[in-house]
């Protein structure tokens, strides 16, 4: 039993941290709130040269082959410093879906192209209802023309106007059970028929587009994984993006605490410190209490991925529902310690506070989260 | 009891609402021209510093009316008057504590926004604890230089006065060293830069000043007297807040309800999902709840009793709400809350509260984050009712151990 | 527009908590925890000289004429002095529900004889399931006999124990809609095939039965109002109900505050006064906030009420909702304030907090009547 | 990061579970000899004082064993230990802070129940401020003769000794004039009262002193240094609270999701109730969250790092846990939760933490508000984290401010 992270865990945190604190400064963020692929090139490659964009892939694929504890602390740095770029689209979403579903020469070419960066890839749910189950996937696959023919359109796509190639999720057969008959689509993201808009977010380092898709055609060399048996891949891949996003957030709500705690030894009025006032040490007392339960949460649902744990899946649930929670509370009640500093653009602390909202919807709410540990409950 | 409407109110309202609907701008209004000649237009149909006393170009009005005349402006989705801080604050001001020469020179410019005024009272080192504010002004002899900044300010670049309070006697403890003046703000001492917010809005902004100046003519009240005077409440705009914020809430709610309409959540309308009515219902009850409250602020009012620490109440109450009511939007609405552009038109949001047009949810959201901190924190505010309604005893603190003698 | 009480509200209300502060102290409501009525005779009595066991009944029978406003704030009090008795379910129940829809002599006989305090009324609606709504009435009645034959169950009837007759809604027919087929009768409490058994309550103040019936007849003259045709009296005595709970829960709730406001005058650690810190500061500033605006919830519903206003079924739901929130959340924070001694038997504060809590799932809790709220909402 | 149990602690597990199928008492004890058997009974078995070095009766065990034994008492429902107080902290203080004299005469005996302690510390007026207790321990010549007043003494009724606070010098500041003292409780200067709690039940007492007496001998430490020695975090008993606690609810949550298969909502079970599964959801999220954070703590005990501050933690969140749970349970069974005798057995409520049968949804609802108050407020933890692991200023407090010597 050991809940802390190993050496080289410890390691991996540690320079995450470094390289972010040094490149990524909020100074650089904000330069991304304006550009339309919202992330920097040099920066990708530098990340690619540490091995990063490869991190759960397999050595073979040029990856690491690291696992989910690894990548939460990653995106958790990457919420603390608000990263702005396709990498939970290109690694999680996309690559974790082809990692899980992939044929040997797809692993080869695009997990080793989104290792190297030379492959932004990203994966397209949500339709026109936040529904997270395989009820939402309407979009209509025809098999014709030596592959498939697609029609139909995606929301909050993340960055798909910086990707290369979307990973589709879309129905080729109709059931009576939702969960059958959904395949995996790799879709050239400027191919014919492709079109996207932009939908800009709260959280500006967040970029997301909704996706039409006009007859689209993909190859048959494009399905990832079994025709009308997708959806199981799908599953997976959202458990890990709600311990991703819950890792995210645990990395502003953090961030955002010891801002705060920061503020409060600093900040004076009425001749004492502000973290002098009751009212201000108990709030981010009940913010740390919040932090740490969320850590507990986030680490033990990446774990619990890693260890193919029987709870795998109610730990992410758990992390998801929980930290979402945590997340608005804490990255809110930053700014109520803050005051008026805290309700400004040039001073950063609402970096996080969005950062934290983008996420909270995201993979499933905690309502969403919740219904599903009451359905684990009773068993 | 009663708390039906008068016929004379019932009244007043139709007569009101006829004008607003005949007269609201369409559009955005984009010059200050423009919102120059809106105010006046309400000034000329009584609706601007109503509440003033007649000899100041005033109405008398009861809080009633008042309280009416805001909420069908509200109604009516109209731009807000530019010189509202004048009418509002300024203005009464000088009415109460100003001398007849004062008086003279600028009420009616007021209230006719000829001149268009602003307030300069926080600092980046003085919010809540507004009397520890630095800005100095010095005695030249035939005027103050003023060197400081404020913050804040809001129609701060539109601005051609300003009400300001400033440090005089550095000597004396922080609440006997400051007086009140007027400031022209049209002047080369004075740098006025726009404050973005978490919104992307900027409705307020910083004020620079380096050696700027006052007339000594332009002191109101006496040297060194100026917190007290901050500190008067003002009573001629009264109501208003009392029914207009509960009604623009309201509105909200309403297009809040048909975007549940629109929006697909587990095969059906949201609007079909327990949990989201749980939450309309939740805002509507809680929002019924201030507007029962407003009611029976309104019913003291017009009985001429002045709304005390109690206005606290309803501060901490509508503000709170705001930030929970948003919260709920947000989760309702889910990723499409987050959209500031984009999303398809039934998922767009509200309406501005200070007119013209629609503003996104998530705009919305995050402007609800404001009020808990501004106009006095929500802590600033349980402190006032703990201390000044329930009769609590001051809490230690490291200010008062210092300088008893405050 | 004047929301102050009148004169006549305000001198009711200065005698009634004159009466009770005087007669029904709490070592007096001790002593009615293990009475097996639960109320005192003489007091009873006395409290019909005043006239308040008919305050809302036509002075034709015997009553004082006066509205729901008036009830509500003798309610308060009585929740402000833990007031053990069936008055809330001889007067507002039974009695409402006579009034409404009693015939001349039915109006006579009980409302004359509630309001001299001779007949001890009560009303018994929920059955197996908390259900509100008239989907929870299977109690049946079936005609026969020169009149009807009562068999079934009902749960949660208060002061059975002490009543003399009990007004039961019945379905005497069966329909599609729920809300057609249910009939009321008035039963006699000790009568042939009527058996209760005591369901003992956190507030001990409160008493309740399971009442079940065998076969038992009631004669035709004992049916109030119409044949299949009682749901909408059942409604609006809810409604007043919902409004009198709010009343009683807001009693209790102020007490508690004006109790922990004193106790944090006059309490000190730590060399001051409990009331200078700030955690206890503002715990108490939010129970004010809570406990006006629960007053302003209460007064506007049973003014509504009165004025057969348009919203008068909203603004009750609006009451029950906000004030069953409100009046957990301070009565819960009054012990949290007192610290240990709030969590002993000896010190009284308990006794409002389980008052209130005993109101807050009666009539509706607060999710039914937000659910109540929302619908009206939407028109 | 690893989280999974050793192949050592399963088959411990399995053992101790094994243990208490086979040993725990049926139906309640009703004698203190039957409870006394109870516990020497697991004392043999080596669950008692399991975390007391080996040369005072203890076996050195792990905090990961210390911790599975608590979990499988709780989950066999088993009686809790009746000397529990004399293991966990009288015995512990003696071990760390007694002479050898002290040692060999009570440990022992604490060990096998011969004689059952309790705490006498709280005060009617000192609560969380625990340092201004007024019980005076006078010294006469061969013994000290206490005056006074304890409360929330729990087992006071059946105590054969007591470690007991109480002021032995009045001209110091509060913390420095304390000592640490072991009474004998079978004398006449010492009455016991039961205290009821708004549950009914009477787990603690009051406790008189007219003249009690302490023998010299029984002074722990040194005189005036009382205080240190309770405010000592003793380490023998470490473990325990980070899983037992999170299947008592988990028992109890169990329990809840039957009733709401038998209790009727809507038409169906309650169960199939939104906003029914959207509670049992959140208590089981929040549950299980608090498991993960004891497997954590427990993980840092097992490397021998002690429980700091942090400690507030884990209160704070189970404290505040328990009432909102039980505000849950209590809106899910609607009026079923306020019926403390004649409901239906559905509705019956969970196993009494102690051990020997159920309780009523109501009692349990009411015990709840207890934990945020005993063992340091909420407040009071709150401040801790604050000052001690955010490193906050301390607050401005009028002791600090008449006694800055302290």
């Amino acid at each position: 039993m050991d809940f802390d992270f190993t050496q080289e865990q410890a390691a991996l945190r540690d320079s995450a941290r470094d390289y972010l604190s040094q490149k990524c400064t909020t100074q650089f963020v904000r330069t991304m709130f304006e550009d339309p692929t919202g992330f920097s090139k040099p920066m990708w490659k530098e990340m690619a040269g540490l091995g990063w964009l490869g991190l759960t892939f397999p050595e073979e694929n040029d990856g690491l082959g690291l696992g989910m504890v690894e990548l939460a602390l990653m995106l958790e740095e990457m919420g603390r410093a608000v990263f702005p770029g396709p990498y939970f689209a290109s690694v999680l979403l996309a690559g974790g879906a082809i990692k899980a579903a992939g044929d040997k020469s797809q692993k080869q070419k695009y997990l080793g192209g989104i290792a190297s960066g030379d492959v932004i890839a990203t994966m397209g749910m949500l339709e026109d209802a936040p529904n997270w189950d395989a009820e939402g996937i309407a979009l209509n696959a025809q098999a014709g023309g030596g592959g498939f023919v697609l029609n139909g359109m995606k929301r909050f796509v993340p960055f798909a106007q910086a990707a290369d190639v979307m990973l589709i999720p879309a129905r080729t057969s109709k059931n009576a059970d939702p969960g059958k008959g959904i395949s995996l689509f790799l879709v050239e993201a400027k191919g014919k028929g492709v079109e996207s808009s932009p939908m800009k977010n709260i959280d500006l380092t967040n970029k997301a587009s909704e996706v039409r898709f006009n007859n689209v055609m993909v190859p048959e060399e494009n399905v990832v994984g079994e025709i009308d048996n997708g959806w199981h891949v799908v599953q997976k891949v959202l458990q890990q993006a709600a311990v991703g996003a819950s890792a995210e957030m645990l990395g502003a709500a953090r961030k955002s605490m010891e801002m705060s705690v920061e503020y409060a030894k600093m900040r004076e009025a009425f001749g004492q410190k502000l973290g002098q006032f009751q009212a201000i040490k108990h709030k981010l007392a009940d913010m740390l209490v919040d932090v740490e339960s969320s850590h507990s949460a986030v680490y033990y649902a990446a774990w619990a991925q890693d260890a193919q744990s029987a709870d795998a899946a109610l730990a992410a649930s758990v992390a998801k529902a929980y930290v979402g929670d945590a997340a608005r509370k804490v990255c809110g009640e930053a700014i109520q310690v803050h005051g008026g500093i805290g309700f400004t653009w040039d001073f950063d602390l609402h970096l996080w506070f969005k950062r934290a909202k983008f996420y909270e919807p995201m993979f499933g709410d905690a309502e969403y989260h919740r219904e599903l540990a009451a359905r684990a409950l009773a068993g | 009891m009663d708390l039906n409407f008068t016929p004379e109110d019932i009244a007043f309202r139709a007569r009101v609402r006829k004008w607003f609907e005949d007269n609201t701008p369409r559009g955005e209004m984009r010059t200050l021209d423009e919102r120059k000649a809106w105010h006046r237009k309400m000034y000329e149909a009584g609706f601007i510093g109503m509440g003033w006393p007649a000899e100041y170009g005033g109405k008398n009005a009861r809080p009633m009316e008042q309280a009416i005349v805001s909420d069908e402006m509200t109604r009516a989705n109209a731009p807000s008057a530019v010189n509202g801080l004048g009418t509002s604050i300024c203005g009464p001001t000088i009415i109460v504590h100003g001398n007849e020469q004062q008086k003279q020179r600028f009420l009616k410019k007021i209230l006719n926004a000829d001149e268009i005024w602003c307030q300069l009272f926080s600092e980046p080192n003085a919010g809540s604890d507004l009397a520890s504010l630095k800005t100095r002004a010095e005695d030249k002899g035939d005027h103050y230089e003023i060197n400081g900044q404020k913050v804040w300010t809001s129609g701060g670049t539109i601005a051609d006065w300003g009400i300001l309070l400033a440090r005089t006697d550095t000597t004396v403890p922080k609440h006997q060293g400051i007086s009140f003046f007027l400031i022209n703000m049209r002047q080369p001492g004075i740098e006025v830069r726009p404050l973005k917010q978490i919104t992307g809005g900027s409705e307020f902004c910083e004020v620079f000043f380096t050696n700027a100046r006052v007339e000594k003519e332009n002191l109101i009240g006496k040297l060194n007297q100026g917190w007290m005077i901050a500190q008067t409440t003002l009573g001629y705009e009264r109501g208003s807040g009392t029914l207009n914020r509960v009604t623009a809430y309201m509105m909200s709610l309403r297009r809040l309800l048909g975007a549940t309409r629109k929006l697909k959540k587990n095969g059906g309308a949201a609007f079909d999902d327990l949990l989201v009515r749980q939450k309309l219902g939740r805002a509507f009850v809680e929002l019924e709840v201030m507007r029962y409250s407003g009611l029976r602020t309104l019913s003291r009012l017009e009985k001429g009793l002045r709304p005390g620490p109690e206005s606290s109440i309803a501060k901490l109450y509508y503000s709170e709400y705001g930030k929970r009511y948003h919260e709920w939007v947000m989760e309702i609405l889910g990723p499409y809350g987050n959209v500031l552009e984009g999303a398809p038109p039934e998922f767009s949001g509200p309406d501005r509260i200070d007119g013209g047009g629609q503003t996104a949810w998530g705009v919305s959201f995050l402007g609800s984050r404001g009020p808990t901190i501004y106009a006095g924190t929500s802590e600033i505010q349980k402190n006032i009712i703990g201390e000044r309604v329930l009769g609590l005893p001051k809490e230690v603190r490291m200010d008062r151990m210092q300088s008893k003698g405050e």
